[in-house]
């Protein structure tokens, strides 16, 4: 009981702290919705974010520990005139302390390493009795193209999902590496070329999420921000038939996003086979079979972009 | 080379080291009035390489227990040539060498060993 | 003819290296070779630049070539990163072009990192560890000449690329596929590559030297559990050196093929797998970040008794931490790449053997504490670093922590978070260990004192503008900023906390001036250290004059205690007790160009290399083989120093009886 | 390894140890073996994951020929042989033996590295190059990487005959033909790893 209640204040310390802190440095500014990360808008990002704090407030008092003790021992021995703390110059064990600075550090790390493995082993599996929405992501320089496979429809730099529904992204790049990162969904996963890498998320809420790349990948790197646009069920599916319609997307257009530059949003109401490797297309995780690989078009002439 | 005429035993190089109490790098030097032991090894090195080689020419077991029967008498073979043809245990004062080999030893392995697992992508979400 | 010009031109200037600043640099950089030329010719310092420095195989002058060098390229990358955070408080100003951020932060990171830690240790091993341990030189005399030339002649190869055919643009972690030809064009990360394994030879060749050195050439006496922790801790990271970078030399090799030679390792066709690289350069990338600080706790640990008026609390635990953190870090790399699907049993086994390493770091923290207790604290600017660091890695631990925690890494990864605690360990840790090594043994090295005040100055504006600077990024990655970009837009609300970080970044920068200052005032006046022992010191090198002479030791010591001249200045000892028949003719290393020539050759192949000029390459090779024939048949490499000389150098100094 | 062991009292250190300066050389060469290792081993990584990489090219079993790699595993492990008979005689004191079986080692290591060149070649002529695919980007700087190693033990051991001729067998001669040894049995061992996982695994797969 009391225990709960010293936690509850030594928490609320912390974070007080913390804010304190964050006010001082950013005029004013408490963890306003601006710290994404803070402000989980989906299962993935919430477990993420709770084992994070969990961590967070363990090293917390750590470092309070080490700080009372650091703190006391500069002031107490100083080297002034007049100084009557004892002076035992040839003290240099003392072995419960010797055991416990080993034994205690490892019992609290075994505090955050449940809850680590715990939510890494269960971040990676679907929920189970929910059906995905698969999507494919390939990650271009410098811009992200969306393909969803069921619906053949396809995105560039937004993509639309259902809330309340897992997503399965597919991952890969026709490019060098980047990292898929929607902050307030969860956490990232590399694109990178001849692999596809899955990962899931979910939005709670209906609302935009922007999302960036995590990894760097040349000059209009900076540029590859993109949003998430989480909708209701009905919405959904009421998009994915209007934009069925919109003009398909021609192989012509995908080597035009293979170049590199950076675009705008746009929607494709089909999309080539090939542009995404799948065993279709011969690729197997092993091997080649990705757009550029297969069509030979390695090499791609190099724009440089200017200013911006 | 002025100083080094007084020649000097190997016990006397071993009771001048520092660290003599660490008995298992205590040095060791082969007595070597025919060498039998370099056609051991010789001989020994051509058995477990044509062993190798014959077990996996004709396929007599599954891969797997193949691989593994391979790649142990990889390992003896590299002990044999360490122990007779390299005097892994020879030094002066203490042979040294023997801790950061068997330490590379381990982590080649790990780090072949865990390569391969890092990179197999177990991680289909299900 | 004609037309070889414009090409020479567009190779050596492309348009990148054009810009006026760059220019700029170019014109004074010429201008400062000249005037330096004309200055040694005018007052005939050639002879002594060769004689005394380019050949000198002294490891105690080594060890200031060493410390010019990483001085200088702190500057350089010091000045990287002042570029880097003007550029992000002005976010809309285009202060400077994204190809050139990127060059920008990627020299900022591969030269804090390769060409001011590691040279700045060594040359810390070079000048105290000999003194240490009672040996007149380290092991191998000749190679660490070697060692340092190629360090020097990799570090100038990486440096020239910002002036000629444009910088590698690729971060310091150079991941492929974008360091390949189809992304990456021009010759920027044949010089990361280059530069990076020339570098790389000579640091291997430093850690089999100074490995041997430790094993081999302890005074009498000295067993492992009586070595100062300096040298437990330089041992330790001869042996990480010796692990970590066969798997660096492998992945730059295979990355350099790629472009050069066109393999496909990590190329995007014909199933190259970039993956395999991320791979090999953190097996490599997590033991160096711990090369980077234990010699630092060393340091520390150095600093904290001499300080604190007390012997080191906990020795054999201090070693077994010491040696824990070796074995573990070479079980964490994955944590690099949490986020490369390697699936959850390995991220969770890889999360939690880095966890682990806390507690073994944890051990050290607490036992520098302990020695505090009961001390008496003498707060000289050594000292003070050292106080700061504890805090400031304290913090830097605790988010390295959290950033083991794998599923918070999914999120934090790559974001300013991480930037912030790298760091905090990388400043706090290294920087701060880096300069308080300096400030205690600059009177050994040069035998005068930095100036006490100046240096307080520098350590507090150091250590301000460092939270100022830092802090603010922690936030930063809590709003989703990503590092490695050079603009962003406003509406995120980063704008605020990066001109914070900008500031405090500027007040580092005084800082360092301020340093500057405290070294050239302190060259010109500083007081000279005439007692040899200025701090009341525990271990071997303060029973010496300052600086110390050719020889090191006139006698080898006996040592019979772990903190040997501590106790023998309690027994009333000293080693300045010498009588003439004690002392005899020393064998001492020879002088020798080829270690020069060598880093020269190995210059010429990396530059030719670099742009594909074959014949040049073959010129460099061809050098290379000379030195290594010449040195394989120089058998009159060692001279003998005569008794009498150092009979009379120990009188000058007072050292002598009778 | 019960190897005989001769009564250590008053054994007589061998040349290459007694002076300490030189000794101190062959603990160095061991560490550097030490990287050396590694290397390999990352060498072998980068096989190991990329053995399946084939692309569009040839894969390990349709490549590799056991005649070539047998031969060449033979001249390798008799060159060791050799040279191990080498120390033998320099323990003895015996300069003309231990020229011979220097140099007999050489010409076995010139004669593993023509046949390894021949067996690229015949690589080549089928357009198996490291053009064609990760893997054979890896297994030709794998099995590179050590004949360029044989390659630049041969050279070194030239040096060291014209080297003994000059000084014969002295604290310092002997330090070298001690590391040399240590350094070809090594890469006798690298081999045997590179028959094993390279070339046995090829024809199990
Ligand atoms: C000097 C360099 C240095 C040091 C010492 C460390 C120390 C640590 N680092 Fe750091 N790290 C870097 C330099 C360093 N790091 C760099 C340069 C990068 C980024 C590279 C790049 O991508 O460019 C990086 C990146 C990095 C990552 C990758 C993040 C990512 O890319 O997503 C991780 C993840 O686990 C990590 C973790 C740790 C941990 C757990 C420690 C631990 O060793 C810290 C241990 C210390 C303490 C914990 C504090 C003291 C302990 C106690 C007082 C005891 C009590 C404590 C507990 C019970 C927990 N580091
Ligand atoms: C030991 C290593 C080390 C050190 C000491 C520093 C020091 C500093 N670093 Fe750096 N940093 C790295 C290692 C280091 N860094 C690494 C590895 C990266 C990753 C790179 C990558 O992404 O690939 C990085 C990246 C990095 C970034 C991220 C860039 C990005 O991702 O976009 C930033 C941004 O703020 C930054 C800032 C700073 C600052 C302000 C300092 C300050 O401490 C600097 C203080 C300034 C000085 C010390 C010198 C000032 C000089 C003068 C004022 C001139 C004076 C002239 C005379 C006296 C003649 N660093
Ligand atoms: Cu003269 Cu040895
Ligand atoms: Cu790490």
């Amino acid at each position: 009981m009391f225990a709960q209640r010293l936690m509850e204040s030594y928490r609320k310390l912390v974070l007080a702290a913390l804010a304190a802190g964050a006010g001082l440095l950013s005029a004013g500014f408490s963890f306003g919705p601006k710290y994404v990360l803070l402000h989980p808008a989906g299962p993935v990002a919430k477990s993420e974010l709770h084992v994070f704090i969990l961590a967070l407030e363990l090293m917390a008092i750590v470092a309070v520990i080490v700080l009372a003790l650091f703190f006391y021992a500069i002031v107490r021995f100083r080297d002034t005139a007049g100084n009557t703390a004892p002076y035992t110059p040839n003290w240099h064990s003392h072995t419960l302390l010797e055991v416990s600075v080993w034994i205690l550090p490892a019992i609290l790390l075994l505090f955050i390493a449940i809850p680590t493995v715990k939510t890494t082993f269960s971040l990676a599996h679907l929920p189970k009795g929910k059906d995905p929405v698969v999507i494919d992501v390939t990650s271009l320089t410098w811009k992200w193209l969306f393909e969803y496979p069921k619906q053949h429809i396809a995105t560039v730099n937004y993509a639309v999902i259902p809330a309340n529904r897992p997503v399965l992204f597919e991952l890969t790049a026709d490019s060098p590496m980047n990292t898929f990162w929607v902050p307030q969904l969860g956490g990232m996963e590399y694109t990178m070329p001849n692999r596809v890498l899955p990962l899931w998320l979910e939005a709670d809420k209906a609302g935009t999420y922007w999302g960036h790349s995590g990894q760097f990948s040349g000059v209009g790197f900076e540029k590859m921000f993109f949003n998430v646009k989480a909708v209701s069920q009905k919405s959904f599916q009421t998009w994915t038939t209007t934009t069925a319609s919109a003009h398909p997307m021609t192989l012509a257009a995908y080597d035009r996003l293979l170049k590199q530059t950076t675009v705008g949003d746009s929607t494709y109401g089909n999309y080539p086979a090939d542009t995404f490797p799948t065993l279709a297309s011969g690729f197997s995780l092993t091997g080649s079979g990705m757009y550029m690989v297969m069509h030979d078009k390695k090499g791609i002439s190099y724009i440089p972009m200017v200013g911006s | 080379m002025s100083e080094s005429e007084q020649s000097i035993t190997v016990d006397e190089a071993y009771e001048q080291d520092n660290d003599k109490s660490i008995k298992f790098l205590r040095p060791r030097f082969h007595a070597e009035a025919f060498p039998t032991v370099q056609i051991f090894g010789y001989v020994g090195s051509l058995v477990l390489t044509f062993a190798a080689y014959f077990l996996v020419m004709n396929h007599v077991l599954p891969v797997l227990a193949l691989l593994i029967i391979i790649l142990t008498l990889a390992a003896l073979q590299a002990a044999l040539q360490l122990g007779v043809f390299m005097h892994v245990k020879e030094g002066r004062g203490l042979a040294w060498q023997i801790i950061p080999l068997y330490l590379v030893f381990l982590i080649a392995f790990g780090m072949v060993g865990m390569s391969i697992w890092i990179m197999l992508f177990k991680s289909g979400v299900s | 003819m004609p037309s070889f010009v414009p090409y020479l031109v567009h190779t050596l200037f492309p348009p990148g290296v054009l810009l006026p600043d760059i220019l700029l640099i170019d014109f004074g950089l010429i201008c400062a070779g000249i005037g330096v030329i004309v200055l040694l010719t005018k007052t005939r310092r050639w002879g002594w630049l060769w004689y005394d420095w380019l050949t000198t195989v002294d490891h105690k002058k080594i060890a200031i070539l060493y410390l010019i060098a990483s001085l200088v390229m702190l500057m350089r990358g010091g000045i990287d990163a002042l570029m880097l955070r003007a550029q992000l408080a002005l976010p809309t100003t285009h202060f400077m072009p994204a190809s050139q951020y990127d060059e920008v932060f990627t020299t900022h990171g591969t030269i804090m990192v390769f060409f001011m830690g590691m040279p700045f240790i060594f040359a810390l091993f070079n000048a105290v560890v000999p003194l240490m341990i009672g040996a007149r030189d380290v092991a191998f005399p000749r190679l660490n000449a070697m060692s340092y030339w190629l360090f020097a002649f990799g570090a100038i190869l990486f440096n020239i690329s910002f002036v000629i055919g444009g910088s590698p643009n690729a971060g310091w972690t150079a991941y492929p596929p974008y360091t390949g030809l189809a992304f990456n064009p021009g010759p920027g990360e044949n010089y990361y590559f280059l530069a990076l394994i020339i570098a790389g030879m000579g640091t291997t060749m430093t850690g089999i030297n100074f490995l041997v050195t430790t094993l081999k050439m302890r005074a009498p006496g000295m067993s492992l559990m009586k070595m100062p922790m300096f040298v437990w801790s330089t041992m330790v990271t001869s042996a990480l050196i010796l692990f970590a970078f066969p798997p660096l030399t492998v992945a730059l090799a295979m990355s350099l093929f790629d472009r050069l030679f066109g393999s496909h390792f990590f190329t995007l066709a014909r199933g190259g797998m970039p993956m395999m690289y991320v791979n090999l350069f953190w097996l490599f990338g997590h033991p160096e970040v711990y090369i980077l600080i234990i010699p630092l706790f060393g340091v520390f640990s150095e600093v904290v008794a001499t300080f604190s008026k007390k012997v080191l609390f906990g020795y054999p635990v201090m070693v077994a931490s010491i040696v824990a953190i070796m074995f573990l870090a070479y079980g964490t790399w994955v944590h690099h790449f949490f986020t490369m699907g390697a699936g959850p049993a390995v991220n969770a086994f890889f999360g939690l053997s880095t966890m682990l390493i806390a507690i073994p770091t944890g051990v050290k923290i607490f036992n520098w504490i302990f020695t505090m207790w009961g001390g008496r604290i003498q707060t000289t600017t050594a000292m003070l670093y050292q106080m700061a660091f504890i805090p400031v890695f304290m913090v830097g631990g605790a988010t390295g922590i959290l950033l083991a925690v794998v599923p918070a890494d999914y999120q934090l990864h790559n974001s300013y978070f991480l930037v912030a605690h790298f760091h905090n360990v990388l400043i706090g840790g290294t920087l701060f260990g880096l300069l308080s090594g300096l400030y205690y043994w600059w009177p050994k090295m040069f035998g005068m004192k930095l100036n006490e005040t100046q240096g307080k100055w520098a350590f507090w504006l150091f250590l301000i503008g460092f939270w100022v600077t830092f802090l603010p990024q922690y936030l930063l990655g809590l709003k989703g900023m990503t590092r490695r970009i050079y603009t962003y837009p406003l509406g995120f609300g980063w704008h605020d906390l990066n001109v914070i970080s900008t500031f405090g970044a500027f007040i580092m920068g005084a800082a360092f001036v301020v340093l500057v200052y405290n070294i050239v005032w302190s060259l010109l006046y500083g007081e000279r250290d005439l007692t040899g022992d200025p701090w009341d010191g525990r271990t071997l090198e303060w029973s010496l004059p300052s600086p110390v002479p050719e020889y090191n030791f006139p006698r080898i010591p006996v040592v019979h205690d772990r903190d040997a001249w501590w106790a023998m200045k309690q027994k009333g000892q000293s080693l300045a007790d010498l009588r003439p028949e004690d002392v005899h003719d020393v064998e001492m290393p020879k002088n020798s160009p080829i270690p020069f020539l060598l880093g020269a050759s190995f210059f010429v192949l990396g530059f030719g290399m670099t742009f594909a000029w074959w014949p040049i390459a073959i010129i460099g090779f061809v050098g290379i083989i000379l030195c290594l024939l010449f040195s394989g048949f120089d058998y009159d490499d060692h001279h003998h120093l005569k008794a009498d000389v150092i009979r009379q150098t120990e009188a000058t100094l007072g050292r002598l009886q009778g | 390894m019960s190897l005989p062991l001769v009564d250590e009292h008053a054994q007589q250190l061998p040349l290459e140890f007694a002076d300490e300066h030189e000794s101190m050389k062959i603990t160095g060469f061991w560490m550097f073996l030490v990287t050396d290792v590694l290397i390999f081993a990352s060498l072998f990584s980068t096989y190991a994951v990329f053995h399946n990489s084939v692309a569009a090219g040839p894969t390990a079993n349709q490549l590799f020929k056991m005649g070539p790699v047998l031969l060449e595993t033979l001249l390798l492990l008799t060159s060791s042989f050799t040279i191990g008979l080498g120390i033998y005689a320099m323990r003895k004191g015996q300069v003309r033996a231990l020229m011979a079986w220097t140099f007999l080692t050489i010409l076995l290591g010139a004669g593993f590295v023509t046949t390894e060149i021949h067996d690229f070649v015949s690589f080549a002529a089928l357009h198996a190059t490291w053009h064609t695919s990760a893997f054979l980007s890896a297994f030709d700087i794998l099995v590179g990487t050590h004949g360029a190693h044989v390659t630049f033990g041969i050279f070194w051991a030239v040096t060291l005959l014209f080297q003994l001729r000059k000084h014969g067998i002295t604290e310092r001669t002997a330090r070298k033909i001690y590391t040399f040894s240590l350094y070809w049995h090594f890469l006798d061992i690298v081999w045997i790893f590179i028959f094993t996982f390279v070339y046995l695994n090829g024809k199990l797969g």
